[in-house]
């Protein structure tokens, strides 16, 4: 495949990968979300993911949602396909895809409204079909694009509002993967690209469904109940003041902390998010104990992060169902249609 | 595909080869093969019969029927009044004595006695105590059950002239492995015949006598001709969510799956069927499967089709190629699941919100179904968006008489304008949306193929370059150009069946239609012309329509458009899509769930015309 | 309230409840289920429960999806308004209901089919809004009304399907429902009364979402991948006799065991199901070790039956949304309409 | 509505009030309030004064623009081209000036040179440098960004003369509580207008006087006004999904909730809001409201109408009362969020598989949005279904002056036809679809009043008894009601609204159109008819039509149906649902997301009309 080797001129300084390519060669166009945006982290992360694990981009397929996250895909990966389909769908996309093609590398990016409401059922069956699917939650527990109504999952800024959400209990994404058998499952931070890009890397070369749920925060829209500095509080502020359009610009939130240890994150909202990375020892084949673990911790207002199931034994999708080993997509027509005689000889049992 | 009537002579008072029978039984109870092996058997003769299922939706013990039609002039059309009924569910007598024709015979099971109130003068009562004769004969509730469906074939085989040596042959190829079960219907189905020989006077004057009508014909339903044709096409993908009546499409095609397409080396599959966890994931499916290149498609009924529509207008704005079979039920909502309807013809041309049309085939009988299939795959990967087979429950799920499908071994599937690796390695750079050759259809690749093929696909606004745009112009341009790609479909959509009346007289009365109504408008139209009423009739099989229909309506004074929805969705997609004028076009119209009937089409036209002449011959059942 | 004294003639005979109704003014119309479905069992058993509630008929809304589970409303409660409305929506139904009228008694009768797959979502939410609704599954891990395609559920009646049921995780309702935090759930059998009816009535009294998973075995389709008698072969059995529609009648499997035993129960079709009953020192109040016990149950092929997991402190949607306490649907137009002074007051602030 | 125009007399040379007003910005930053400041002012001097926001879907910093017209005729439709362009995005530069009409002015943030490429001789540029006085005089990113803002609001006051003691108490009355946030803003506002006169020649001869067209009118927009009409309906119910433009009448209906619906003891809701998890819960949960007795209603935009075809059909076919407002954007699929469109009205009327049609309403103006939301909600419960209020993004979310809304204190909500426990008490046996009355309309009950009230609704085959059904009869029977009644509605809708030709003389000229294009063709119908082509404007208000429609169709040679969609929609369900030749009906269309202004009319008509000839006055803003 000689354009492999083609990568875009110049830049002789850049550091190439195996195939030649620089990270460049992973990008994509502009970002257009707001200036400090979780999920442009995330953007930043899967090209340094890519770009790693030397995967030819074209050989890429990237598909999501609707919402700012669902914008994302366009900001990596301008040799890959992408697909960005509808609100809550992008699992039905891909499962299709990936059944037309098996020999490709697919990622989806989705939101926590696009995930956890409106696409649930999607999700809960992607997983039970296990298909072949890097799928990335940028979970900020509200609609970004939509200008910042709560969202099913859990505020992950606030650890005053555990209270309140045993009211109405947000939905862990992860917990929910882990009940309905997913065969990998990890939490990340969008700022913690040391953590975050190895995840990453790890779910790309898992085979089968692997479920990365990234908090990633929206630095707009970002808002916690009794939280002076909330969304709602700015909402009911801005009806005073008509029609403010006004975004302030905000800066990324990075953060770096060791396995095992917690760190406090502070939100730009004034909120505190607390992170645990997962001891090193920690063994991520009991699905039980691992929700378990993970609940416990939660109880305790800690966001565990880190690799936390893992099951190789899932046969994905395909090797259910038995398929070819060559993509269906190039098998000839050939080899897929009996024929006349096949034709006569079936139709004597219509007589 | 109608031969010329060609009525045996029929000895004086007599009528043969011209049969309409209706069994009423109960469901869950086996009747469903006894009657299958009628309607083979009758096929077997040579005679074009129909075979119509009028189930519940219920699995196990609610009322259900089969109407068979036997008719040597080929009208297999549901006739609305009956020969002959035979009466096996007492819950329902009183219904089904009443569907007798004046002159016509009960067949019941006079084990009991029969309540006096059901009687009727005009109609001749069989009895034969076929419980009793179970009781009598097996033992074990399972066979008792099974053998009394039988025994009425048995008798049904006396009074009409059924062949018994073709019905023991099909038993015997059904029960090769079962000896045991096929004596015991070996017996049966003698007992009921020789009943009936000893005490009814048969056959009666309306029976069966063999010909040889069927010889290039074969017997099948509509879903599993169009999996077929799925099958032919080289589809590789389903997924769907089951459905009544489109389940059957899907498990047809998983059946010959499983026959046509293992790999012989490896047994494995050279395809995935999903069973989606409901119709928005089948649809997200399939437009995932069309994307990455491969055929896809998923079958569905109406309350499937609302809950697909976000995506089918996804598929039609990013150009996505993938078949949608629309088997259609009672509408609206979940309506009634188990009865036939044309009520999503509006719903499935303009589905989804903004402007979107679709291409749409309509097929009117298995034999279409089959073809329909396969054209449905090449116009959507050659327009490049989702196409719709629409047919409907009586023709999906009842046994047609249809000639032999045939194959031509050269066809290759039309891919469209899909680029590969090389003509991207030349071209210097590919927008997935410019109308390069100025017929409306872009060039798309498929992903994996090279990195200069890749693009963005997105159902938000975008331009002929394919990138986001929220501005007139570039948005305008795709959409026109969409339009433009649909209309460009008419001329390769199959073209409208034109037969003119049968006198050969011009005529100034015209019938359009479309899909399964059609054998029930062929024996209108020949009753209607016997009758002193010249009418011409065009069948549409496609939208978007050909140059033609407008000439037909233009070329007559009145048109019937003959459709079985309430609200004339066939009409007013004309009168929106051909520029007509609408008071020229009336309706026909039934829509009650049962397939239409000559009778129904004869009466209401003549209704129209203010004729209140009685035609003699307007009631099939009495035309030969 | 005379007219609810008004019991239909006759049957001196009968006992009577409180209200002095007979079990007979809690019956509905005569079943048009296969002889022997389970369904038909959680019919007699919701019927009983209800009686021995003394709950006014009229007072109570049953509602439910499409399926043969969803046709069983018809079944009971004559004197109920009943809402069969489309497949695997029950639950927004019933939240639009239970909105407009905070006072009546709800209960939804839902499938496998129509709450695992595509009522999945609406499930989920309707947990998490914690309507006040009792949410029964009747759980026979097949579309039982479509002719027995699988659904999302484990295939209760097969421990041999164990393994293969890993490959393809089957959805498991109560898990499903405490890792959304729900505030009941219990499981039972259709075939066992002295379970199933107090478990319905606790149900019915809990304030908030009351989730039954009742495994209800299909007689028709039951059936297990290789199993000789499953349906599955009786499928290409059939498709050999060309279009037999023969259903046997089968008759209703009933159960009797005690708190702490196990039992196996044997289906139609030969598969074997083991049901255990909570012991009864249990303790339903802790969520996390609930998940834990009934999945560890699972892994050692055993479906725990009885009152799994009660919260009682979680506030159901009125108490959280803080609606009137008087049903909206009985707030006269008057208290609703700010009137044209307030209108006019109002309009100052547009101009 | 359109009171006479009464233009000041203008001095020589000079257009006053009579401006057309473009300010490009950065979406993010802030300009929203200063546009809206101006645009109050305006109204404030007694102008009518139209503000219309073009935003992307986008949070933050992509271009956005704000087209203020204000207009002493009462002609405040889109113009097409602007006197004034205010360029503050230098990524958009090119295109907004190009906007600017020939003699006309741009205004620009001088602190950097203007590009010379980007020179027009025909237009004058005034620069300012807003960047610098905003880093000279403030300190802090937040408010330097926020101030630039003010300083065009002042350099405009000066170059248009807009009332700076308006601005002045406008700012003081939003930054009441916030002292150095007004004093900023004062200063501000002072720094631009000093600049402008300074430098510029003040007033340019296109500006703005006062006047006293506004004492009774209130600017709004319509997804406030809908809101506000479900307040005084007695809607309690709200179950949304967020959508764009939907998404802010629910926020305002919340909004007002809070300030009016609260027990004065108890302080608790008199309403419930639902966030669905998506729009199948959000209809869902309306059913369940509506089916329960509240008024319930839910707004949405194309992709959720799509998303609850299915719950459409059941509201429909079970006769359940509930409200939709789809608030319209560019479709098909997700489209263009943020543009405005009318390309869901054949998807709203004929939504759901199979045999429906549901009532629809079409708004023209937030005030009509306030009226017919009331309306809505006594039509679904008069004729027991469901109602469309289909409104668009221009409406909803743009700033329209209008009347003041008048409420009538006696108003009582029309529940329709609901038996109460007494009633149910005296009557025999309550048959839920039984046409007691013979207009189309049975009787309801609502749960939980009486054991005699109980039936069971479903979605499935019922006849007139409320039985489950599956028979021809009890089916079609029910359907052939329904569409009776669905029809009755026609003389209880909002009554189509005639506008003769203004020069008193008879038009064969017709136009016919819906919803928010009114105020282009009202310009539109005064510029064609000063041309010499009078015309007649008939505005349809709701489905089904009234009979008035065909007569108006009959009554003009050629009518022209004007509307906001690529495939003629309207004029579909014209030809479909009156009798009336669609080659009379031309279709007079664009649909590329902006609001349309009289110039799109005007040069269609004449082009179809093959009149060549120039209309001097067929260019908004050259009318005075
Ligand atoms: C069917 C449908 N309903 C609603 C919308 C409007 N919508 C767009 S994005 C979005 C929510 C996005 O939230 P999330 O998935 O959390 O993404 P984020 O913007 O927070 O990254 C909604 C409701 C839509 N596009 N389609
Ligand atoms: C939208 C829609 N899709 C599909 C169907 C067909 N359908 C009816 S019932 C059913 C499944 C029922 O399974 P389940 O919920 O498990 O109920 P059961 O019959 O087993 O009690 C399906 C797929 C439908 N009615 N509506
Ligand atoms: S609104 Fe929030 S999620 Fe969306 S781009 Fe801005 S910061 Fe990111
Ligand atoms: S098919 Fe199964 S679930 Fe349905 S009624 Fe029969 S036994 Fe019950
Ligand atoms: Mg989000
Ligand atoms: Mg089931």
């Amino acid at each position: 495949m000689s354009w492999i080797a083609k990568p875009r001129v110049a830049h002789p300084g850049l550091p190439r990968n195996e195939l030649g390519l620089t990270q460049r060669d992973y990008e994509g166009r502009m970002s257009t979300l707001c200036a400090g945006c979780g999920h442009d982290s995330v953007t930043a992360a899967l090209i340094e993911a890519f770009y790693g694990l030397n995967y030819p981009p074209h050989r890429i397929v990237k598909l999501s949602g609707i919402g700012c996250s669902g914008k994302t895909p366009t900001y990596f990966l301008n040799q890959a396909h992408g697909f960005n389909g509808v609100h809550g769908r992008m699992p039905a996309v891909a499962t299709g895809a990936a059944g037309a093609n098996r020999t490709l590398t697919y990622v989806g990016i989705s939101g926590d409204g696009d995930s956890l409401s409106i696409g649930l059922g999607q999700l809960a069956h992607a997983i039970r079909r296990n298909v072949d699917l890097l799928y990335v939650i940028e979970n900020n527990g509200v609609y970004g694009l939509t200008k910042g109504q709560f969202s099913a999952s859990a505020d992950v800024g606030s650890t005053a509002k555990k209270g309140a959400a045993n009211m109405q209990p947000p939905i862990d994404p992860v917990l929910l993967g882990l009940s309905l058998g997913v065969g990998f499952v990890a939490r990340s931070f969008s700022g913690d690209k040391e953590q975050l890009v190895p995840l990453l890397q790890a779910g790309l070369r898992h085979r089968g469904f692997a479920l990365v749920d990234v908090i990633s925060p929206c630095v707009t829209f970002n808002d916690h109940e009794g939280s002076t500095k909330s969304y709602r509080y700015t909402r009911e502020h801005l009806t005073e003041v008509a029609d403010a359009d006004f975004v302030e610009p905000k800066r990324e939130i990075a953060v770096s902390y060791a396995p095992g240890e917690s760190i406090d994150v502070e939100m730009h909202d004034g909120g505190i998010l607390r992170l645990r990375k997962l001891a090193e020892g920690f063994d991520p084949t009991d699905r039980d104990r691992a929700y378990a673990h993970i609940s416990e911790r939660l109880h305790r207002g800690e966001v565990l992060t880190g690799l936390l199931h893992v099951d190789k034994g899932l046969r994905e999708m395909h090797d259910v169902a038995g398929t070819v080993d060559v993509p269906l997509v190039e098998v000839p027509h050939g080899d897929l249609c009996p024929g006349s005689a096949a034709l006569d000889a079936l139709q004597e049992s219509f007589r | 595909m109608i031969t010329t009537p060609q009525p045996p002579a029929p000895p004086s008072g007599a009528r043969v080869n011209d049969v309409a029978l209706k069994i009423g039984t109960v469901n869950g109870t086996g009747s469903a093969s006894a009657n299958g092996l009628l309607r083979r058997a009758i096929f077997r003769m040579g005679i074009p019969v129909s075979g119509k299922n009028l189930f519940p939706s219920n699995i196990q013990g609610l009322p259900t029927w089969y109407e068979i039609r036997a008719n040597g002039g080929g009208h297999t059309a549901r006739s609305r009044s009956f020969d002959l009924v035979v009466a096996m569910n007492p819950a329902t007598y009183r219904r089904d004595i009443d569907e007798v024709r004046a002159g016509g015979w009960v067949l019941h099971d006079s084990s009991w006695p029969l309540g006096r109130d059901l009687l009727r003068d005009d109609v001749t009562f069989l009895g034969a105590p076929m419980a009793q004769m179970c009781a009598d004969n097996f033992t074990g509730d399972r066979v008792r059950i099974l053998m009394k469906n039988i025994i009425y074939v048995g008798v049904l085989a006396a009074l009409l002239e059924i062949d018994r040596t073709v019905l023991r042959s099909l038993l015997e190829q059904t029960f090769a492995k079962k000896k045991a079960l096929l004596d015991s219907n070996f017996l049966a189905l003698r007992l009921g015949h020789d009943y009936a020989k000893e005490h009814f006077e048969c056959p009666l004057p309306v029976h069966l006598a063999p010909m040889d009508e069927n010889r290039e014909s074969i017997i099948i339903d509509g879903n599993t001709a169009a999996a077929l044709g799925c099958i032919y096409a080289g589809a590789t993908l389903a997924a769907w969510y089951p459905i009544t009546p489109s389940t059957s499409l899907v498990d047809a095609f998983s059946h010959f799956c499983g026959r046509y397409r293992k790999d012989p080396e490896t047994g494995k599959n050279r395809y995935l069927i999903v069973q989606a966890e409901d119709e928005l994931g089948a649809a997200g499916v399939v437009v995932g499967g069309g994307w990455a290149g491969v055929r896809s498609f998923t079958a569905t009924s109406g309350p499937g089709l609302s809950l697909m529509g976000e995506f089918i207008g996804l598929a039609y704005y990013a150009e996505i190629p993938c078949v949608f079979f629309d088997v259609q039920r009672t509408g609206p909502s979940t309506g009634m699941p188990t009865r036939t309807q044309q009520g999503d013809i509006q719903s499935v041309i303009y589905a989804s919100h903004g402007d979107t049309k679709h291409i749409a085939l309509f097929p009117a009988d298995p034999g279409e179904c089959f073809h329909f299939a396969v054209d449905a795959f090449d116009l959507a990967e050659r327009f490049q968006t989702p196409v719709f087979v629409v047919s409907d429950l009586d023709i999906g799920m009842n046994d047609w008489v249809i000639p032999r499908l045939e194959w031509d071994d050269s066809y290759r599937p039309d891919r469209g304008k899909v680029l590969d690796a090389d003509e991207l390695e030349e071209i210097g750079t590919f927008f997935r949306y410019l109308d390069v050759d100025g017929d409306g259809v872009p060039y798309r690749t498929l992903p994996g193929t090279h990195p200069r093929g890749a693009y963005f696909t997105r159902g938000s606004g975008h331009d002929r370059y394919g990138r986001y745009t929220e501005d007139e112009e570039g948005y305008t341009d795709v959409m026109d150009r969409l339009d433009r790609k649909i209309g460009s479909a008419a001329p390769a959509v199959p073209a409208p069946v034109l037969r003119a009346s049968p006198d050969g007289r011009r005529a100034s009365l015209g019938i359009v239609a479309l899909g399964g109504v059609d054998r029930a408008i062929l024996e209108a139209q020949e009753i209607l012309t016997a009758g002193g009423l010249p009418v011409d009739y065009l069948r549409i099989r496609a939208f978007p329509f050909a140059n033609s229909v407008g000439t037909f309506l233009e070329a007559h004074e009145r048109t019937f458009v003959v459709e079985q929805n309430r609200d004339g969705q066939l009409r007013s997609i004309l009168v929106t899509e051909v520029p007509f004028p609408g008071d020229r076009l009336e309706s026909v119209r039934r829509f009650g769930g049962l397939p239409l009937s000559a009778t129904d089409v004869v009466e209401q036209i003549q209704e129209k015309l203010g004729e209140r002449t009685r035609l003699e011959s307007s009631v099939p059942g009495t035309f030969a």
